[in-house]
């Protein structure tokens, strides 16, 4: 619970968010968005919710992020936008 | 669209900009979000189910009934996987390609041919194959039955520190997966095979369910765990801490077996013959 | 001017809140790109999920996790020594429900690609509307 | 042990579906028959417990012994009861109905289509019954989850008409999640009842009327009202007929349903009528739903699909009958969500019928079907006729309370936009009508022109008993209003308004 | 007054849809026309046996459901309904023996489902004679549009399919678009819709409302035909001429007629539209219907066109007579309704058996027809002197009361109207009896020697002449009651 801890990584949060959405290569629109729940988790655990913060660097960062590749493996990987 | 996007976008913080104004200031223990329920939780939730990590109390007992329903909605992401994905049916013109592990040849089987399945000399592969990297696989055979073994601590830890059913279930459902990434599906798909992932998934809810349905059978209501007490010899609290811990393992079952279904159907589109 | 910084400050996690909604959300109707769509579906889904963790924060409180000090009689035990555990509790549910959310989501993309062989939305109509003409 | 009689209703669905998605991977022919006595012993708890209610009052059941507002409890009063039994009625005469249409539409899945089909119904019963603001959330998405399974199963468009719903699904469940954590915030509780006392007592701030707003918005895409609606006619119209003829009538249904369930029970009228000022804006928009709904559903050459642009026709009906806030409008449409439902049903299944032997459902390949399916088209006549209000049909009673509504309120377009609309209707129909009926067969059209017959018997009779429902419904509406209706909304209004 | 509780009124309504799933499984048409009869003769003989109880002063009534607070679904029988019930359910029976000569003799096709509607068809129509309530009427009134669309588009050709679609615009617009907001709103002004001597509005709504319901009424009833929202009948011709004959004539238009007569006496009551000046209103409605079809009905050739003009026609007599607010006037009106159905009846009937012997349907044809058809053209006369209003037919005894009735009312205007409308009738028909008994026909048209059409195409137009020329001598039954019915709603 230190603000300026908390508003750095609000700040990544926010920068890792725009990143996923305006990277045109999905693959690393994937990765980017498994930063962001990574970063997010961070965020949580630093405003004393461990066990969403948990919850959120497993399914979140981790399986979410697998299904995201594993979705661009199966389709394509490249998007206009 | 994009005039549309950011009008509505506008719309929607300009409501919230407005209302953000008279929110508690962040941090205010007298909040009445932060008051009227959720003391009853803090002081009470240990007298009541002997769990001191409040979020797994409140989680599987006071809200059980929420928790009943989040397993569930796991267990459907699974069944509508497989329902949108799954193919039984394999591809036309069927092929299989094998490759010969200590000359790095490539053989192509077409539908019918003989395949040297049991020889030592040939492995299937995938046919976007790449080489497999040694450090990759190696490490990740080392790092799986760790991270088994962490999974089942969470989920049997939950009580007293962070994690439980969800957190270890998706951990465990993980290394699955990485063993899949790490080697190819096939290999993974021999551990734990379609068919017991999904009888995994539902028993796993089941067993939530079960158990609930079980107080209702004792005399209490659904998800009552504290009448198990008539069934064994437990003090009620103690019945409703052991009844978390049951549901948290019906959790655990649930999540890991559906999110290695989810998996398997997303990697390989439906197929389950060659994958991520 | 100072009040206004002190209302800011006091709230800035539901600026990051505000922000982060009007990503998700420019994302999912901007965006014609599926999985971009779903990207910007699950930012939308977090953005609340930080709202509700920010309501459950009390300053100088601890995680919510009863300390082996406080007995397990449970007296001595002070609500505003703890954050607030329903939150982090409805949180749970909350990213549970949108990663599964998310595997519907991938499953439908998937099935949307079997059909059309592309992922972009405009694309996607184009291909719709030729359909339809060709038929009549 | 008959007080746990409410349990039943969600505990046996969901029991059952569980066994049904394991049955799925041991014998595939134990589903079916497992999820029908599911559905008819939810069908025989949920009239049980309406039973109950009628005769003891207000029913409220501690889910795991734990007290409100610290535990979750459900609170049955005559209006969940009664949509209980309509889910319930809706449900069971789909699922008997549609069993060859599914077995043919999932010809390798049929297992887990059945548990997906419970789990829907569970969902839907469950956010009827409950009263806890985030359980609701939590079982909308387990009936919307279930639901883009089930739709995004058709074939073509199906997946990406499935795809756009769960995006604007899924924006419209998190919106009312916010709006329930701004509630959240400003209460400290997620119990309605709980809510409903505190929120008077303490000082109205933008937080609660955000907090309407946005659960309102939230609730109106889900619900389809316009100009939410875009995701339903594609999304319902693609569906493969089996799912389709069970989401069309509820889904929009059970969500007018939590609107009129938050608004009166959590919010309370003082604050939603008199405090937000909103109700004159929104039945100007159910005005506009009715007559753009109509007008679009005039412009489909498919009858699938012009009956999916009657259904965001009939929300504004609701909607705006309700809005309308006076007794006479909520009584309309409350009872129109019961008509609607079935009317729904109906049509949907004749559709579902036409479509089994037609093989497609334009409107230039239904030439004659009344001489090869005349009980499938009486059927839908009968349908049709209870959409356009035609007494004695159930559909003109909740039309008339709805009229009288308008007209009490003084809101004479909405007046007009539903006499209007029952005109589009009259032509909608006979349009069909008329080409099933003058045109003559040809099996030119038809490629395998000698196998249109009657529907088969399973779907045939499931289908007439449905559309007698909207007769016997007709006849009983008035006891329907005296007994169910009227308690359920005075317990909100307080007999006032 | 006495009311009786009696299930006989429901008994009646649904005798004729009892009898729907018998002719649907009978698959030899001998037993499906049996049944129909059957069923026709019960029909007429409940009605009849409520005749005595009606005529001492009686009522009856029976609930069968309560539909609104304050409504029911209620019948209630009082001389008005009654003597409607009773013209209608007759002449049932007669058309009933018509029908079947007539759908044999052209070999129609779908006859099961043909009986079946004019079944339903007739079910509505007695159910509308006995509501209790203006919603009970409306219920049963929709009920008959819908059953005879099939009848009016039975031969599902292009024709038939435009004239449905006119038929159901016409029919269907009216009763949602303007009948049912009007009826709401009543509902809402006056907390109840019964059916009560001297009208449930009086007192409790302004002259311009007022005006505004009254006007949605008695356009929205369009079956009654009024001009502008006549021009369904014409176009419902196409139907096979039964279905004309009976429905046409008799059953659906009257009981338009009978609707917008209920409304003016038992909704808004006499005193309220005297006190508005609304009879004025009325009356001129009327006035303008029934000289602009009588004027259309001149330039028509089709035969079948020209009687539904005239019985546009003379609908609106029955309408004026309920305008004039007078004993005289409404009992009159009353009267119309069963003479004009008896000679009308008698019309179309030789119409069809024209159109079964010879095939003719237009009148420049039938120079001659009167030789070869004498019976037919015979019966067409009588039933044309009923129309206009001559003696030896019972249509004089109508139009005598309505011409007294404008007296009473001191509405001198229209008397003129009536003598003029009159004039108009015998132009237009007189000269197709001139034609057929005294024209020479054309030398190619009777080749080979028309027969008088089959003994059930027949007989009902030669008894249904013969009727009308009995009730220019014995009037009593229709008269009793009609005045029964008047004193009731002035003296209410």
């Amino acid at each position: 619970m230190i603000w300026q801890f908390d508003i750095i990584i609000l700040t990544l949060v926010i920068i890792c968010g725009i990143a996923a959405i305006s990277v045109r290569d999905l693959l690393g629109a994937s990765i980017l968005f498994g930063a962001y729940s990574f970063m997010m988790c961070l965020l949580w655990a630093v405003m004393g919710a461990v066990d969403v913060a948990f919850t959120e660097a497993s399914v979140g960062a981790g399986v979410s992020t697998v299904f995201f590749v594993a979705a661009v493996f199966r389709t394509s990987r490249s998007s206009k936008d | 669209m994009k005039s549309i996007a950011l009008t509505s976008v506008a719309l929607l913080c300009a409501v919230l900009i407005y209302s953000t104004m008279g929110f508690p200031a962040w941090g205010d223990s007298d909040s009445p979000a932060s008051t009227h329920v959720s003391d009853y939780y803090i002081e009470n939730a240990v007298n009541d189910t002997a769990v001191p990590n409040l979020v797994t109390a409140v989680l599987a007992d006071y809200r059980g009934y929420d928790t009943l329903f989040e397993t569930t909605v796991v267990l459907i992401a699974g069944l509508a996987c497989f329902f949108l994905l799954r193919r039984f049916k394999p591809r036309q013109p069927q092929h299989r390609l094998y490759r010969h592990i200590d000359t790095g040849i490539t053989l192509i089987i077409e539908q019918g041919g003989k395949e040297p399945t049991d020889s030592e000399e040939f492995v299937r592969i995938d046919s976007r194959w790449v080489p497999y990297d040694l450090v990759i696989q190696q490490a990740s055979c080392l790092v799986i039955p760790f991270l088994q073994l962490f999974a089942l601590y969470v989920i049997a830890h939950g009580h007293h520190s962070p994690g439980g059913g969800f957190q270890g279930g998706v951990i465990f459902g993980a290394t699955i997966i990485l063993m899949a990434i790490a080697n190819d599906l096939r290999s993974a798909a021999r551990r734990v095979s379609e068919r017991l992932g999904a009888l995994m998934a539902s028993a796993g809810v089941l067993i939530y369910a079960g158990i609930g349905a079980l107080c209702i059978l004792l005399g209490g209501s659904f998800l009552d765990y504290s009448a198990l007490s008539k069934l064994f010899a437990f003090t009620p609290v103690m019945a409703r801490s052991h009844g978390i811990l049951g549901v948290e393992i019906g959790v655990a079952v649930a999540v890991s077996a559906v999110m290695i279904w989810i998996y398997y159907n997303l990697a390989s589109a439906g197929r389950h013959e060659e994958g991520l | 001017m100072e009040e206004l910084a002190a209302v800011f400050v006091a709230r800035y996690n539901y600026w990051g809140v505000i922000i982060l909604m009007g990503i998700g959300l420019y994302a999912m109707i901007a965006k014609t790109n599926m999985v971009k769509k779903i990207i910007g579906m699950n930012i939308f889904q977090t953005a609340i999920i930080l709202f509700y963790i920010s309501t459950a924060a009390k300053y100088g409180a601890s995680i919510p996790i009863i300390a082996h000090g406080h007995g397990a009689q449970g007296h001595g035990i002070r609500a505003a020594d703890y954050m607030n555990p329903l939150p982090h509790v409805l949180m749970l549910t909350a990213i549970v429900v949108s990663v599964a959310t998310l595997g519907v989501a991938l499953a439908l993309a998937v099935r949307v690609y079997w059909n059309y062989d592309s992922l972009e939305e405009d694309e996607i109509l184009n291909q719709i509307k030729a359909g339809q003409l060709n038929r009549k | 042990m008959t007080s746990q009689i409410p349990a039943l209703i969600i505990v046996v669905p969901l029991l059952v579906s569980l066994v049904v998605s394991l049955a799925a991977w041991i014998r595939q022919s134990l589903c079916y028959a497992a999820a029908l006595c599911a559905m008819l012993v939810a069908w025989i708890s949920a009239i049980l417990v309406m039973g109950r209610v009628i005769n003891q009052g207000v029913i409220t059941y501690r889910m795991a012994g734990w007290a409100p507002p610290w535990g979750i409890s459900w609170h049955i009063d005559h209006f969940n009861a009664i949509i209980l039994i309509l889910i319930a009625t809706v449900a069971l005469i789909n699922l008997i109905a549609t069993r060859s249409t599914a077995a043919r539409e999932f010809e390798d899945r049929p297992g887990v289509f059945y548990a997906l089909y419970l789990l829907f119904v569970t969902g839907l019963m469950g956010i009827v019954i409950t009263g806890d603001i985030f359980n609701l959330y939590v079982l909308l998405e387990i009936a919307s989850l279930s639901g883009y399974a089930l739709l995004g199963m058709g074939s073509g468009r199906a997946a990406v008409s499935s795809l756009s719903y769960l995006f604007i699904g899924t924006i419209g469940a998190s919106l009312y999640l916010f709006g329930a954590g701004y509630l959240y915030i400003a209460t400290g509780s997620l119990n309605m009842a709980d809510i409903a006392a505190i929120l008077p007592t303490i000082e109205q701030t933008g937080v609660i009327q955000v907090s309407f707003i946005l659960c309102l918005i939230g609730l109106f895409m889900k619900m389809a009202f316009f100009p939410l609606h875009t995701w339903l006619p594609n999304a319902y119209t693609h569906a493969p007929n089996s799912s389709a003829s069970l989401i069309a009538p509820l889904t929009t249904k059970v969500m007018i349903y939590v609107m009129i369930r938050i608004v009166l029970f959590v919010y309370q009228p003082e604050f939603a009528f008199a405090e937000m000022d909103i109700d004159r804006v929104i039945v100007w928009l159910a005005v506009i739903a009715i007559l753009a709904g109509s007008m679009l559903a005039w412009k489909q050459e498919r009858l699938k699909r012009m009956l999916a642009y009657i259904i965001v026709a009939e929300v504004g009906y609701m909607v705006g009958g309700f809005w309308l806030g006076n007794t006479a409008g909520m009584t309309g449409a409350v009872l129109h969500i019961l008509n609607d439902a079935m009317m729904t049903l109906c049509l949907f299944l004749a559709a579902g019928a036409v479509i089994s032997r037609v093989q497609t459902d334009a409107f230039g390949a239904l030439q004659g079907v009344f001489t090869k399916m005349p009980f499938s088209m009486i059927a839908f006549v009968a349908g049709a006729l209870s959409i356009i209000g035609v007494p004695p049909t159930c559909g003109f009673f909740s039309k008339w309370y709805l009229i009288s509504g308008g007209m009490e309120a003084g809101h004479y377009a909405f007046v007009a936009a539903l006499i209007i609309s029952s005109l589009v209707n009259v032509l909608l129909f006979f349009r069909v009508i008329e080409i099933g009926y003058f045109e003559p067969f040809d099996s030119h059209h038809h490629k395998n022109g000698q196998t249109v017959r009657e529907a088969p018997l399973d779907m045939l009779v499931p289908l007439l008993v449905t559309a007698g429902l909207l007769i016997v419904m007709g006849f009983y509406a008035n006891t329907l209003v005296t007994w169910i209706v009227k308690p359920a909304i005075s317990a909100a209004t307080m007999g006032g308004l | 007054m006495i009311a009786v509780v009696s299930a006989k009124p429901l008994i009646a309504v649904l005798v004729s849809l009892a009898v729907i799933p018998v002719l649907i499984s009978a698959r030899k048409p001998n037993v499906r026309e049996t049944w129909t009869f059957a069923a026709a003769l019960i029909k007429f003989g409940i009605i009849a046996s409520m005749v005595p109880a009606i005529l001492a002063g009686h009522t009856l009534e029976f609930t069968i459901a309560p539909l609104f607070a304050g409504i029911a679904f209620k019948l209630k029988v009082d001389a008005f309904g009654l003597l409607f019930a009773l013209v209608a359910s007759f002449l049932w029976i007669v058309t009933s023996a018509y029908s079947i000569g007539y759908m044999r003799g052209l070999d129609e096709h779908s006859q099961t489902r043909y009986f079946c509607f004019f079944a339903a068809a007739l079910s509505a129509t007695i159910g509308v004679a006995f509501s209790a309530n203006l919603l009970t009427l409306y219920i049963f009134y929709e009920m008959l549009s819908l059953s005879t669309y099939p009848l009016v588009t039975h031969h599902q050709d292009r024709e038939a399919r435009s004239s449905g679609r006119k038929y159901l615009f016409y029919i269907m617009g009216g009763s949602i678009g303007l009948v049912l907001p009007a009826m709401i709103a009543i509902y809402l002004i006056a907390g109840n819709l019964d059916f009560a001597a001297g009208g449930i509005l009086a007192g409790s709504i302004g002259a311009l409302p007022a005006a505004a319901l009254l006007l949605m009424l008695v356009f929205g009833f369009s079956k009654a035909g009024i001009m502008p929202v006549h021009a369904w009948l014409p176009a419902a011709m196409v139907a096979p001429t039964p279905v004309s004959a009976l429905l046409h004539a008799v059953a659906v238009v009257k009981v338009g007629v009978f609707s917008v007569f209920r409304i003016i006496t038992d909704i808004f009551g006499p005193g309220m539209l005297l006190n508005f000046g609304f009879d004025t209103l009325l009356c001129i409605i009327a006035a303008v219907t029934i000289l602009g079809s009588s004027l259309i009905a001149l330039s028509q050739d089709n035969l079948k066109r020209r009687l539904a003009f005239s019985t546009i026609g003379q609908l609106s007599y029955i309408i004026l007579g309920a305008a004039l607010l007078t004993q005289s006037g409404m009992a009159g009106g009353m009267l119309h309704i069963a003479m004009h159905a008896f000679g009308k009846i008698t019309l179309f009937f030789c119409a069809g058996a024209i159109m079964v012997a010879a095939g003719i349907k237009n009148i420049s044809e039938m120079k001659g027809l009167g030789l070869q058809m004498p019976v037919t053209m015979g019966a067409f006369f009588v039933g044309a002197l009923s129309v206009i209003g001559l003696p030896p037919c019972g249509g004089f005894i109508s139009k005598w009361y309505l011409a007294i009735g404008t007296i009473e009312a001191e509405q001198f205007l229209m008397l003129a109207v009536l003598l003029a409308s009159s004039l108009l009738n015998a132009a237009y028909f007189l000269p197709i009896v001139y034609r057929a008994f005294f024209c020479n026909p054309d030398e190619t048209m009777f080749e080979h020697r028309i027969k008088e059409a089959p003994g059930w195409c027949l007989a009902p137009p030669v008894a249904t002449a013969a009727i009308s020329v009995i009730l220019f001598f014995y009037p009593q039954p229709f008269f009793n009651l009609s005045q029964l019915a008047v004193s009731r709603i002035l003296g209410g």
